[in-house]
């Protein structure tokens, strides 16, 4: 792997690019050459600066500086004064008042990684998640006793409605309402849910959350728990992170030890317990219905809504069911106010997104960025760019059931309004980016080979259409697929999407819509002319039992 | 159902089965094996207790299917009923749960009933019965602290000599607890066949006309003799559990049987054949060839159900329609007309005086629509019941006091038949055959799901026959054990009457000691070894207990 | 194979474990079923039996029957209705894995095995079953075998791997 | 009271009723085969969306609860094509080994025409299951038939409260099975037929009644066993029972029955059914009763019921009324006990009657 | 009765704890952070540990305090193993196998030297 000393961003926004900036990142290019840096330092380009006055602006790493605008004629001294000379040039700056909190993050440097935001992953990396005592060090159970100390349950609620967190499950709907939901519904009990099963191929954020920093993750529910007035709180983490179960449970202990959980927790009248109840390998239980279906001991089926959780939950009692991402968000934001927090990401999607990246990139793993950062951003600036310097292809944001966005969209800030509107999802934020050795139809194949493997069976749409659409995509991959197939298919992912009763089924229409709305022609190259542009798919039929994966269990 | 008119002034289910399903907040079920006995109420009385979180106990010494639903399975002895419900009522009033107000406004007789309770201290119960302590202080908290609660018994109850003072017991019970009356409460005695009630309720009884209004009494009298233009006897008759044994005596000499296997549903069998063996005339009208038939001089077809219009009153005295689907098999006729006929005939003969003016003196009847227009007009109970409400879609529980009463679902509203309810205490008496040194196990009887009574139907559908093919003795494992059974099926089961041989179930339904078997096949019938001792009051034989030897064939 | 010795295990014990651990109301059958799975490798028929007897309350309006049981086995892929071999090779074939070099790791593991998905070896030693993601993509292809997780694998790995079990 | 609108037109339900159930009441029908007004709702087939004002996408209107003002169109272009993909989907994995049942018109055939979707044209070619895959004797099993729809599943645990059968597996491998996937009687199946009066597809079906044909006439009257007063439905053909259906109407049980209602009533066409009066020759022959009482002998009713007569009316006279006993019988009308009474009150003159009450 | 009882008492533990890691720094001298994350054992953290545990066996340097953390870094960069000497700013490394860990033992904690092929210089 090639580790990059340096990076070097150009703005190209549309107005970055009517100012030239195409022309800086020539001559970046070619000056890098020349002074023989090519091989340390990264070049890639940044959308959406949101300074009108600063663009374009060159942004360089590890020192984190913006410099603005700049001119064409600017890069030599960029380049022999900054990245050869290691001296970073003052005057080209741009001043502090410049500085929208758009870019502000560009220059933060926390941890140890470049230029993240980090609110929820602030002490990963940095405690041992199995000591408690480095929680409490780092602010631990200070969000819990501010609020047990100096806010009702209804402030708590109404900061929270103030911030605009909302889920980060892949819904995006906003915690507060739903936390006020819960807290007025009638019923003789309420519950806490914080949904772990996580089960989103390519998602991981929340297992590094409860790896590295479970207690965060309990003092959210508590704090949950309090707002809405509920004293019982599940945790439904799946069976497969059993670090996160074992570290969780830890946690758990120690909170009761130390008097976070039980009766009258710091001396207060609000009394909570937690249970943790392990998945035990269903994708769908990741649905809070069928998760809450699971906790009772039955088969992970979606209960059908309305009536929702919120009324008609845990034991047919008001239930909150929040991921744990966005549970990591309440400690903070309670801390430090709901004011703080708006001042990270975009207006619309305020606080920080923690997105995972894989694929054919250079770095893999977790990060927290402002919500808006654009796909590019990511794969430049975090991922280290493509593995191999293979082009970009498409990527799949937010697991299985997240859109395929292709290059032309890389642009698109990843927030909860904008891939709306471009047509792509935001999901849970892991983000699959492929390069051209991907084959589509191979890649959407195995992504409704899931689907089939993964739908619980209830319904008939998702039950038998998952597996029409495979069979179909798969006789396509081995030479047997016909034009009008894709009618057909496109017929049946839209029923599927109309008719389904939970988000599997609807979701699993969308690899097949994106597929045929953005490279239909590579689709057509498999049918038409029998080749796979990519040479992945091997055009002839394979043997069904070693690809069918009838009766898998872990 | 002697014992509940002696406590209320009439005896039946006092609430409807699914008013008790949907109100009762806790139930207890007593000597009856509901889910196979009388299934589709057996289910509602599972769904109650899945949906509505219904507490029921349970009180039967075989661990009976509904057991698996049961809150409490209190597994006393056989034969112990009377100090279990007295030891459960000396709970109830030593912690005060007994509803003062209704014994005070609706009851007479309690202070006879607790000095008799306060005998049966929660030990002595214990020791008795077999039931632990503890579990007779939960039972009681159970049945006493969730108001209504309903009591339902079938057989397991009345099929004792002391089956009347179960009964009375009973309702004891439920009086002190204030049940009656009420919506989801009641004392409920499930009806075994299709149409006991209606039976009962049509004077098919030794003491009473239709509407049981008795046969000694000279308002009844006066009523019958003018409606039917005929002298009537004052006195009571015999029983069917009288009537048999009196052939031996030459009291009986002539039988006229409707559709009854005696040989097979009265206790020991070989006496019954015995007595009908020399019984100098036996009319038998059935459908079927059966062990009674063998005895009968005359044999005159039947129908089934399918083949015939009328009415059957079920359990809980809601009166139904029998609609006919086919017409009578090959030369059979409605059994309505065999018996008009018949009459007909021996009134011909002129013997006996009838005056044929007397409004129901007749037998011409066009159809049984009319001869229900004729139990109307002679039983009050009945009074307002007649074929085109029932065919409009009414639903009618007697008693229907008139052509627009809507009848009564729930008995005892407000005030009983007798006016006071009465308290009646009772004392144990145990069961006349226990085991000893030569019997050593106690025999215990009754139904099985596929199979009904005698099984002259049952044993005659295929599939019923296929999943329920031959007698089963239900025995213990350890009993099993202790006999040499290893795996060897056959065993014979003896009493001081007879002895039959049949397959054994190894199960743990009966408590060791016990064996369960059922009289539904003529080779291996129960009936061949049970006693023959009778409640002094119903005549109900003691079926439930009798003492028996169980060896293992050896083949 | 293990159903071999199940007769020796003593499932009773191992159900009056979990059910100490978890409790007999409805949110412990799940926990339980992953505690037999656990300890047998799968779930004997006898084994729902044996939590039926224990788990089922009627006083608490707790009603549970093996075929409720078995159909909680079947639905989870966590638990195994079959006997299993000695070692489960378990292959996350999700898309993250799939992209970056899944599908020729997952060639290899069939042929050094001998096995094709969901089989069992005829010698009880090896399982081989597939899974959805297990959340390690960042280390993707990932294999795991019984407890122990392997990450970046190669195809070249894969028999280095497998020379480790016994 | 709840007021919404299904199709303009102003409907009323109590709070918690169903769309689909509200529809129901006010005279609209929404196709489905999931549901079932005795059932908990369940919301599989998906084939009763409803197109609801506010929702982006259809709503199952089996488990959509009626809310204020709501305002529901059960019937559009875009519904009935939704419903015909659901139809060719579950007729995708269907397979009719084409015997012959008695149950006339399946629901699934009935939505299937009622949508245009020809199930020859789109169901399986081969059997995925045995097409008769339980040897209990009563329940016919053809999984082929299955569309998951768990009715069966809802009316053994929510009406027999058995729990015979359950899902396994999940996916499109779920499968509906027995107990651990066993035998039905294995698994505690108590034969009351439930399963199979719910099932909308034949896929449980009455072995008895297979390939008896359809019924000329149905009657409707009140079981002939137990106490409960259950009534079912005779179906009737050619003048035999061919089948025991259940009738939704019945007053005390539903559509419940138990095994011996719904499957005990093939003893009414037994060969052993008498059909003749029968006599011992010796009545014939005037002569005296021998020992075992003799052979029978078929007679016209005339001479049958005037030796009965004879003999009854002889006792009386010789013996005294009481002399003579007369069981009636819990197994018959209301009327002929009655009759009964009457006879022996009356004919005979005697209170010697009784009936197996007590047994 | 739980350790902490008030928002008062947690304050006191908080100070309690820093007063507490003070101390520990003083007395450790040089830490070493091990990522443990499930990614970071499927990449071989388990064997990196021991090999780290094993040469302060072997070199008696009992001085040195290891620690655990959960994610740290990038998944591909795991084995990341963290060494903070002096409580100044830590050296990251990454991947670090057992040979790795040892060469960076040897040359960077004992040596003084930071093993720059893998340190991370982000």
């Amino acid at each position: 792997m090639k580790i990059t000393r340096s990076m070097v961003l150009v703005s190209s926004d549309p107005l970055s690019l009517q100012r030239g900036s195409l022309e800086i990142y020539r001559r970046f290019q070619e000056k890098l050459e020349s002074y023989q840096l090519a091989e340390e330092v990264a070049l890639s380009t940044i959308t959406d600066v949101g300074n009108t006055e600063a663009s374009p602006v060159v942004v360089i790493y590890p020192e984190a500086v913006i410099y603005g605008p700049v001119q064409p004629e600017n890069v030599d001294r960029l380049v022999s004064e900054h990245l050869y000379k290691g001296h970073i040039v003052e005057e080209m700056l741009v001043p502090k008042r410049h500085l929208p909190s758009r870019m502000a993050w560009l220059q933060s440097r926390k941890g140890s990684l470049p230029a993240q935001q980090r609110i929820l992953l602030a002490r990963v990396g940095k405690i041992d998640p199995e000591n408690i005592e480095d929680y409490i060090l780092h602010d631990g159970y200070q969000a819990l006793a501010k609020a047990l100390s100096k806010m009702t349950p209804q402030q708590v609620i109404e900061e929270i409605s103030k911030s605009g967190l909302q889920g980060r499950g892949g819904a995006g709907f906003p915690t507060g309402r739903k936390w006020s939901f819960v807290a007025s519904a009638p019923g003789n009990k309420r519950y806490v849910i914080c949904n772990a099963d996580e089960s989103e191929p390519g998602t991981f954020k929340d297992r590094v959350l409860l790896e590295s920093d479970p207690h965060a993750i309990l003092e959210a529910m508590i704090i949950a728990g309090y707002a809405i007035h509920a004293q019982e709180g599940y945790i439904y983490i799946r069976g497969e992170y059993e670090l996160s179960q074992k570290r969780f449970l830890k946690a758990i202990e120690q909170a009761h030890e130390y008097g976070f959980l039980g009766k009258n927790i710091l001396g207060s009248n609000f009394d909570f317990e937690v249970h943790l109840h392990s998945g035990a390998g269903a994708y769908v239980c990741g649905e809070e219905t069928a998760l809450i279906e699971s906790i009772e001991g039955k088969r992970g089926e979606p209960r059908s809504r309305p009536p929702y959780p919120t009324t008609h939950g845990l034991w047919g009692q008001p239930t909150l069911v929040n991921n744990v991402e966005t549970l990591a968000n309440v400690p903070p934001i309670l801390l430090h106010g709901a004011e703080w927090y708006r001042r990270f990401g975009t207006p619309s999607s305020p606080g920080t997104k923690v997105f995972t990246i894989l694929g054919n990139v250079n770095a893999t793993g977790v990060i927290e960025a402002p919500m808006g950062i654009t796909l590019r951003e990511v794969i430049n600036i975090y991922a280290q760019g493509m593995k191999n310097g293979a082009a970009f292809k498409l990527a799949q944001t937010g697991g299985s059931s997240g859109s395929l966005i292709p290059a032309s969209l890389q642009d698109t800030p990843l927030d909860f309004d904008s891939p709306r509107k471009a047509g792509v999802s935001l999901g849970s934020g892991a983000l699959l980016i492929c390069d051209d050795n991907t084959c589509v139809v191979d890649l959407v194949k195995v992504l409704l080979r899931f689907f089939r493997f993964e739908s619980c069976g209830k319904c008939t749409p998702c039950r038998i259409g998952t597996q029409r659409c495979y069979e179909t995509i798969r006789a396509i991959t081995e030479g047997g697929g016909q034009l009008s197939d894709l009618d057909g298919l496109l017929r049946l992912a839209e029923q599927m999407e109309r008719l389904s009763n939970c988000g599997l089924g609807q979701t699993a229409a969308v690899p097949i819509r994106d597929m045929l709305k953005h490279f239909r022609t590579e689709v057509e190259a498999h049918i038409r002319l029998g080749i796979c542009p990519t040479g992945i798919c091997r055009m002839v039929p394979e043997d069904e039992t070693a690809e069918l994966i009838e009766n898998q269990m872990v | 159902m002697a014992g509940l008119a002696t406590a209320f002034g009439s005896g039946a289910m006092t609430n409807p089965m699914e008013d008790v399903v949907q109100h009762a907040r806790a139930m207890l079920i007593i000597g009856s094996n509901t889910t196979e006995q009388h299934p589709v109420f057996g289910t509602k009385i599972r769904q109650a207790v899945l949906k509505r979180g219904v507490k029921l106990v349970v009180a039967d010494p075989r661990r009976i299917d509904i057991t698996e639903y049961a809150t409490l399975h209190l597994r006393h002895k056989p034969g112990t009923d009377i100090p279990l419900i007295n030891g459960l009522m000396n709970i109830i009033l030593a912690n005060g749960w007994q509803d003062d107000e209704f014994i005070a406004n609706r009851t007479e007789g309690f202070d006879e009933l607790k000095a008799v309770i306060e005998e049966y201290p929660p030990e002595k119960v214990a020791e008795i019965t077999g039931v632990p302590v503890e579990k007779l202080r939960q039972a009681a908290e159970i049945l006493a602290l969730n108001k209504p609660m309903a009591v339902m018994w079938a057989m397991g109850i009345t099929q004792h000599i002391v089956g009347v003072r179960n009964v009375m017991d009973l309702a004891n019970l439920q009086m002190l607890l204030g049940n009656l009356g009420v919506s989801g409460g009641g004392v409920n005695p499930l009806r075994g066949q299709n149409n006991v009630q209606g039976a009962c309720d049509m004077g098919a009884l030794p003491d009473v006309y239709p509407g049981y209004q008795k046969v000694n009494t000279e308002t009844a009298i006066q009523k019958f003799e003018a409606a039917w233009g005929a002298k009537m006897s004052e006195h009571f008759g015999m029983t069917v559990t009288e009537m048999i044994p009196e052939i031996e005596s030459g009291k009986i000499k002539a039988l006229y049987i409707l559709g009854e296997d005696p040989v097979m549903s009265d206790p020991n069998s070989s006496h019954i054949r015995h007595c009908l063996e020399i019984c100098d005339f036996i009319l038998l009208q059935e459908i079927f060839p059966s062990e009674t038939s063998r005895y009968a001089d005359v044999l005159l077809p039947g129908v089934s159900f399918a083949e015939k219009t009328g009415t059957f009153t079920n359990t809980e005295r809601r009166i139904q329609m029998v609609r006919q689907a086919i017409p009578p098999l090959g030369e059979a006729r409605q059994d309505w007309r065999i018996i008009s006929e018949l009459a007909q005939r021996i009134l011909a003969f002129g013997s006996r005086q009838v005056n044929a003016n007397a409004p129901f003196a007749q037998w011409n009847y066009r159809d049984t629509a009319q001869i229900m227009d004729e139990i109307a007009a002679l039983t009050p109970s009945y009074a307002g019941v007649s074929h085109a409400r029932l065919e409009a879609g009414e639903q009618l529980h007697w008693p229907v006091k008139d052509a627009n009463h809507p009848g009564t679902p729930i008995l005892h509203v407000g005030q009983f038949t007798r006016g006071k309810g009465k308290f009646t205490p009772i004392e144990h008496i145990p069961p006349q055959e226990m085991p000893d040194d030569d019997y050593p196990m106690l025999l215990n009887t009754g139904r099985v799901l596929y199979h009904w009574h005698g099984g002259e139907m049952t044993r005659r559908a295929t599939g019923l026959m296929q999943v329920y093919g031959q007698a089963l003795v239900e025995i213990n494992p350890d009993d099993a054990e202790r006999l040499g059974l290893n795996g060897n099926k056959r065993v014979r089961v003896s009493s001081r009457r007879g002895s039959i041989e049949a397959e054994a179930w190894v199960t743990e339904r009966v408590p060791p000691g016990m064996v369960f078997a059922n009289f539904h096949f003529p080779e291996a019938s129960a009936n061949e070894l049970t006693i023959a001792a009778l409640d002094p009051v119903s005549k109900i034989p003691e079926y439930k207990i009798c003492a028996v030897r169980v060896e293992a064939i050896r083949g | 194979m293990k159903d071999q010795s199940t007769k020796d295990l003593p499932i009773a014990a191992i159900v009056e474990a979990a059910i100490e651990k978890h409790g007999t109301n409805y949110d412990a059958f799940i926990p339980i079923l992953l505690e037999v799975n656990k300890a047998v490798g799968y779930i004997p028929l006898h084994a729902l039996k044996e939590i039926r007897l224990r788990v089922r309350a009627p006083e608490d309006g707790i009603f549970v029957n093996e075929g409720r049981l078995y159909s909680l086995s079947s639905f989870y892929h966590m638990l195994s209705t079959k006997p299993r071999g000695r070692h489960v090779v378990i292959f996350c074939e999700s898309a993250p894995c799939h992209v970056v070099g899944g599908r020729q790791v997952w060639q290899a593991l069939k042929e050094n095995l001998g096995l094709k998905a969901g089989e069992t070896s005829e010698d009880g030693k090896w399982s081989l079953v597939t899974t959805s993601c297990l959340g390690t993509c960042g280390v993707g292809p990932v294999v795991v075998v019984d407890d122990e997780i392997y990450g970046n694998v190669t195809p070249e790995q894969v028999p280095e791997i497998l020379a480790r079990y016994e | 009271m709840i007021s919404l609108k299904i199709n303009g037109i102003p409907v009323e339900a109590p709070e918690g009723t169903t769309v689909l159930r509200a529809a129901e009441q006010a005279g609209i029908e929404i196709p489905t085969l999931c549901d079932h007004r005795d059932l908990t709702p369940y919301g599989g087939c998906r084939l009763c969306v409803v197109d609801v004002k506010g929702w982006r996408f259809p709503m199952a209107s089996c488990t959509l609860p009626v809310a204020p003002d709501m305002e529901v169109t059960t019937e559009s272009p875009a519904l009935v094509e939704s419903r015909r993909t659901i139809l060719e989907l579950i007729l995708s994995n269907y397979y009719d080994a084409g015997y012959e049942d008695s149950l006339g018109e399946t629901q699934l055939m009935r939505w299937a025409k009622r949508y245009g979707v020809d199930p020859a044209k789109v169901m399986l070619k081969k059997p995925r299951f045995a097409v008769n895959s339980d040897p209990n004797p009563f329940i016919w099993v053809d999984m082929n038939k299955c569309i998951l729809c768990t009715r069966c599943i809802r009316a053994c645990a929510e009406i027999q409260g058995r729990f015979v059968w359950s899902l396994v597996e999940r996916g499109f491998d779920t499968r509906v099975v027995a107990g651990a996937d066993t035998d039905m009687l294995d698994a505690r199946c108590e034969s009351c037929g439930a399963c199979v009066a719910y099932c909308p597809t034949g896929a449980l079906n009455n072995k008895m009644s297979l390939s008896l044909g359809l019924p000329d006439k149905v009657v409707t009257t009140t079981c002939t066993y137990c106490g409960v007063g259950c009534q079912l439905d005779l179906n009737v053909k050619d003048g035999h029972v061919v089948r025991v259906t259940s009738n939704p109407n019945a007053p005390v049980n539903g559509m419940h029955l138990c095994v011996k209602g719904r499957y005990g009533y093939d003893f009414i066409h037994h060969a052993e059914r008498l059909t003749k009066p029968l006599v011992r020759q010796y009545l014939l022959e005037g002569t005296p009763r021998p020992k075992g009482r003799g052979e029978w002998v078929e007679v016209d009713w005339d001479t049958a019921l005037d030796i009965a007569a004879r003999k009854l009316a002889g006792t009386r006279d010789a013996y005294g009324a009481d002399s003579v006993g007369v069981l009636a019988s819990a197994k018959c009308l209301n009327e002929e006990n009655y009759l009964m009474n009457k006879f022996a009150r009356q004919v005979i003159g005697t209170n010697n009657i009784d009936h197996c009450a007590r047994l | 009765m739980p350790l902490i009882n008030s928002p008062q008492d947690l304050r006191r533990v908080r100070e309690e704890t820093l007063q507490k890691r003070l101390l520990q720094n003083q007395a450790s001298r040089i830490q070493i952070i091990v990522s443990m994350d499930t990614p970071a054992i499927a990449a071989g953290a388990r064997e990196t540990m021991q090999a780290i545990l094993e040469f302060i066996e072997e070199e008696k340097l009992n001085h040195i305090l290891v620690k655990k953390t959960g994610n740290l870094g990038f998944d591909s960069w795991k084995p990341i193993v963290q060494v903070v000497i002096n409580s100044q700013s830590p050296v990251t490394y990454r991947k670090v196998s057992p040979t790795v860990a040892r060469r960076i033992m040897e040359e960077h904690v004992v040596g003084g030297k930071v093993v720059q092929e893998h340190a991370i210089h982000f």
